[in-house]
């Protein structure tokens, strides 16, 4: 029998695109034919703008980057700027680091699990996954003064110690948050519409994700056991007992599930972090106009998303010479089409929102 | 002016003004009662400004809606893209004509019934009436000359014609009993059952509530409409009041599946255990009442159903009533009528 | 000029106060984000802020049926037109608002590729500066949007007309 | 250049599986900052991630660099560069391929070998205007099809044209 086509154009405004994504699908009935995402509408120049700005000024810049995380992205800039620098970062503030970006990690899953669940039609986990979200955006306002984009640390190190009043939050919040996790689940673990929509749906081999070069969570969904927080460790990870979950059919079930897990150990490494806080400084000094010798480096860490790295390559001016960034939503989304094909339209949303993209970071 | 003029021409007048006005006055109450229901779910508060907890949140919307520019968009089939919108809602509105809202009650010597018209049919007719909706969803989504409302379409007439017949098998359990298509005999059969048809016939019951659910199109088989994956489903393209029909036509419908659900089920305007003269203070309160209550419970239930649930998915949809509740339905009634030839 | 001084007569004013109390109780947004101020709007109406106490949480994901256009987030000049045609797609009254300052002004993007300032492609009611706005801000400027809605005169052609005979 | 990697076993077995294989044909090689880059010829390029993708595990592609020296390049050096950022799983080794460029010149795609560079190519070719030979559909991916220019070469200032 002879199909005919439809051509739709998701976005990019569309409710689940997740921002200003434009898909082009084509469809047969409702069985996808072909998807081809269109980027760029929310391309701000960020990489050109960055050789226009000192070290310093990039920091907070680098929060639009993937604002779900916004300290993941200040962590990883930072840290290749100081391997660039050679500078040894306190202790203290290392750990500061740690737990902050654990507490975003937590954010940024608890966000996603909202989003996947709203993408998938169940409302109510958004605003479950967004309640628990707003007890860890109080702690960045307690300690930053914003929300969002936080700019947490600096070259160098943190620029504030925490106080007693930031570690009880965390400590409040810490032992709230597994019955929120608890009550997520049994709305959607067992759920049988839950299962049907999302096991089988979007898999993806091992073989298929290493070429796509997929990272983070997908990729650990997959069976490939790969966090650089174990493998490569940076700023005192290895400090800290931690498991890296994985899973091996690389669908959407697993990655919901993997993210969850991934959620419990974060809390492990905060609740560790915060009982073996050392003491001492939190700042190294660095020059007010930091000035770096020519040469080049890539550093990466993980992100909630994946595997954000930073190319840095100085000329010896006050002024990056070229700042690259690799961010996993932008690697992690060309893997969609191989992921959606065969599939049913309802499919292509439900494995965006697995995917965990956020524009800002896939555009620059 | 004579008693009977009154009694043949006014009377039923005002009860068609009633009539007319009662899924309009629920809607009314579910659209504010659904936005609070799944806030107080959500853990939020849900609209609480205007008037006594927000309770005239629907009319300020419906005024809003009024007051808005309608735009019919170049590439439009203008005589179908307005004429649906009334199609989904009036079908529904009219169905209410069949509906028992309340039994018999004596005026003097006059016999107020509780309903507009009582037709030896009037079953099929409401199945048949509330099935025109489909038609509406079918054109609205054609007619707006755009993708996604087309794609809303599509999906509406494979999800009505899937569901329409789990719902026809279920309610033909119940006139295996009843004998009778006449919404009244029904209520009065299960009184003079002195049970129930809901407790008599739980598995027909439970077919005919996931039918409904599934042809109100609401979550969670609210796939015509799914907002994640298609903006809007088939009034994508409507503003303004038209929208508002097709917004007030959801709700009408949700009611009058309700109130089916509670004629054909749960006793209509009767009190619990009619029979049982231990309770019979219970009949001091008016049918009407005993109705209203009932149906609130099932639309409470929409709104519970809406707030946990994730969708489904369209082949799973499809594979629910084709593989499910079809069959079961079919067994269903088997069961039904070898237990009411042999017992 | 002559008809915005001349006072609306006594019926015409109470018509207007009821069709305003209407529409500013009942602004439906329109579901779009376009950057990080997105997330702080879902934040807003999210359980803590709630944005549905005020009758504002129909996020509708069709331009035809919103009210309330949040531009939240950075306007890039590829995205500029697709802004300028949904804001033509919704039905009037339409309102604008202007959230963060990449909407405002550009922000802190004075790049090739970012518009500097979403007013220079449709009109805007009220902005709300931020990085992100926090959603105490986007709930402060939308009772302000309410505000202005309340001033409005939407019986006003009724006048205009009388004045053209 | 192989004492620096005494620490380091896995890239010192790599570097001299490349030496041996490739003797002469790679430019230059230098390790700093744990990272070590091995600078190729565009000629030589695909053979040689084909060899460390094959032989020697490198099996996935973290990213493509784009680099304009134009204010840096001395007299006779080619304007551009590209850099192959590597990545073995598992092992966790990493390498950098680089690869001079002019802007008239063109590279050969690794589409084939590494499916991670279809957009990564796209991008460069978006940002400098560098253009990928066999790459299965070259457009730009963020600048709308009318733009003219290339945003991240030098000369293009901030603001736009």
């Amino acid at each position: 029998m002879a199909f005919k086509e439809i051509l739709l154009n998701m976005g990019p405004q569309h409710p689940s695109t997740h921002g200003v994504l434009r898909l082009k699908v084509a469809l047969d009935n409702e069985v996808v034919m072909k998807v081809t995402p269109v980027l760029g509408y929310l391309h701000r120049g960020m990489e050109k703008l960055f050789e226009n700005r000192t070290y310093q000024q990039i920091t907070p810049l680098t929060d639009r980057f993937d604002y779900l995380a916004a300290i993941s992205n200040n962590l990883g800039y930072l840290l290749a700027v100081e391997k660039l620098m050679g500078i040894e970062v306190p202790k203290r503030a290392q750990y500061i680091r740690v737990i902050f970006t654990e507490l975003q990690r937590l954010a940024s899953h608890l966000a996603w699990v909202g989003f996947f669940a709203n993408d998938i039609g169940a409302m109510s986990v958004l605003l479950y996954g967004f309640i628990e979200r707003e007890d860890i955006l109080e702690i960045f306002e307690e300690y930053s003064g914003a929300r969002l984009t936080v700019h947490a640390f600096r070259v160098g190190g943190v620029p504030t110690d925490i106080n007693d009043k930031i570690i009880d939050m965390i400590n409040t919040f810490i032992l709230k948050l597994p019955k929120r996790i608890a009550d997520i689940e049994t709305l959607l673990t067992g759920n049988r519409i839950w299962k049907h929509r999302t096991i089988g749906v979007g898999v993806i081999s091992p073989e298929d994700a290493i070429s796509l070069g997929l990272t983070g969570p997908s990729l650990r969904s997959t069976g490939i056991k790969w966090d650089i927080r174990k493998d490569i460790p940076y700023s005192s990870y290895q400090d800290f007992q931690f498991e890296v979950p994985t899973s091996a059919n690389g669908d959407l079930y697993d990655r919901y599930v993997l993210r969850l897990e991934e959620i419990k150990q974060s809390m492990r490494i905060i609740r560790q972090a915060l009982d073996t806080l050392p003491q001492g400084e939190t700042l190294t000094k660095v020059p007010r106009v930091l000035k770096i010798a020519p040469g080049e480096v890539f550093h990466s860490i993980e992100a909630p998303k994946g595997e954000l790295g930073f190319y840095i390559k100085s000329n010896g001016t006050d002024k990056p010479e070229r700042v690259k960034m690799k961010s996993p939503s932008f690697i992690n989304m060309q893997s969609l089409e191989t992921m959606c094909l065969g599939n049913l339209f309802a499919d292509i949303v439900a494995v965006l929102g697995s995917l965990d993209i956020v524009l800002g970071e896939i555009d620059k | 002016m004579s008693n009977s003029l009154a009694a043949d021409l006014i009377i039923p007048i005002i009860k068609i003004i009633i009539v007319g006005l009662f899924p309009l006055i629920m809607v009314m109450v579910m659209v504010w009662l659904e936005r609070r229901v799944v806030a107080f779910i959500q853990l939020r508060l849900g609209p609480n400004r205007v008037g006594f907890q927000g309770i005239l949140q629907p009319i300020v919307d419906a005024i809003k809606l009024f007051f808005k520019e309608d735009i019919t968009h170049t590439g439009v089939d203008k005589v179908l893209f307005n004429i649906s919108p009334v199609l989904v809602l009036f079908s529904s509105i009219l169905a209410f004509c069949f509906i028992p809202l309340g039994g018999t009650m004596q005026i003097g010597t006059y016999n107020l019934n509780f309903w507009v018209a009582e037709s030896p049919v009037g079953l099929l007719l409401i199945i048949g009436i509330s099935s025109i909706s489909v038609f509406g969803v079918i054109f609205g989504g054609w007619s707006s000359n755009s993708k996604y409302p087309l794609l809303g379409a599509l999906r509406s007439v494979v999800q009505i014609l899937s569901y329409e017949i789990p719902v026809a098998f279920s309610v033909l359990s119940i006139i295996f009993f009843s004998q009778s298509m006449n919404m009244i005999d029904i209520v009065n059969r299960q009184k003079d059952a002195g049970i129930w048809y809901g407790f008599m016939l739980p598995v027909s019951f439970v077919i005919f509530w996931i039918s409904v659910v599934a042809e109100t199109n609401r979550a969670p088989f609210d796939l015509p409409e799914a907002e994640s994956e298609l903006v809007a489903g088939f009034h994508t393209e409507y503003s303004g009041i038209k929208f508002a029909y097709f917004y007030m036509a959801e709700y009408a419908h949700m009611v009058l599946a309700s109130s089916l659900a509670v004629v054909l089920f749960f006793g209509g305007w009767l009190p619990p255990f009619p029979n049982v003269a231990a309770l019979s203070f219970l009949h001091v309160i008016p049918g009407f009442v005993w109705y209203l209550l009932k149906i609130m419970f099932f639309l409470y239930l929409f709104i519970w159903i809406r707030g946990t649930f994730p969708r489904y998915r369209f082949d799973e949809l499809v594979r629910l009533a084709w593989k499910w509740l079809i069959p079961l339905s079919l067994l269903n009634i088997l069961v039904i009528a070898f237990v009411r030839s042999f017992a | 000029m002559n008809n915005q001084t001349e006072k609306p007569s006594f019926l015409l004013a109470r018509v207007d106060k009821f069709i305003t109390w209407a529409q500013k109780n009942s602004v439906w947004p329109f579901g779009s984000g376009l950057a990080c101020c997105a997330i702080e709007m879902i934040a807003t109406a999210a359980s803590h802020y709630d944005v549905a106490r005020f009758g504002m949480e129909v996020f509708r994901s069709s331009p035809r049926q919103a009210d309330l256009f949040i531009v939240s987030g950075t306007v890039t000049n590829k995205m500029a037109p697709v802004i300028r045609r949904l804001w033509e797609q919704m039905p009037d009254p339409k309102w604008v608002i202007a959230m963060g300052n990449c909407a405002i002004s550009g922000g802190p993007f004075p790049t090739y590729s970012v518009l500097q300032g979403v007013d220079k492609i449709i009109p805007v009611d009220v902005f709300i500066s931020g990085c992100p706005p926090t959603p105490q801000g986007l709930l402060n400027g939308l009772i302000v949007l309410q505000e202005k809605i309340s001033e409005q005169h939407p019986t006003k052609f009724i006048m205009k007309d009388r004045q053209h005979d | 250049m192989i004492e620096k990697l005494e620490n380091y076993p896995l890239l010192k077995q790599v570097y001299q599986n490349l030496e041996n294989r490739f003797a002469g044909a790679l430019l230059g090689a230098t390790f700093e900052k744990d990272e070590l880059c091995v600078t190729a010829d565009r000629s030589n390029l695909i053979s040689i991630l084909e060899f460390l993708k094959n032989d020697n595990g490198f099996n996935a592609l973290n990213d493509m660099v784009g680099l304009d020296n134009m204010n840096t390049k001395k007299e006779g050096e080619k304007r551009f560069t590209i850099l192959y950022l590597l990545y073995r799983f598992p092992g966790s080794a990493r390498i950098r391929i680089k690869v001079d460029i002019d802007e008239n010149e063109t590279l050969p795609s690794i589409y084939s070998l590494y499916r991670a560079s279809d957009w990564a190519e796209r991008e460069i070719y978006d940002m400098f205007g560098l253009n990928f030979s066999g790459h299965p559909g070259l457009t730009r991916i963020y600048m709308p099809d009318e733009f003219k220019d290339f945003p991240l070469r030098k000369d293009f200032p901030l603001e736009g044209k």
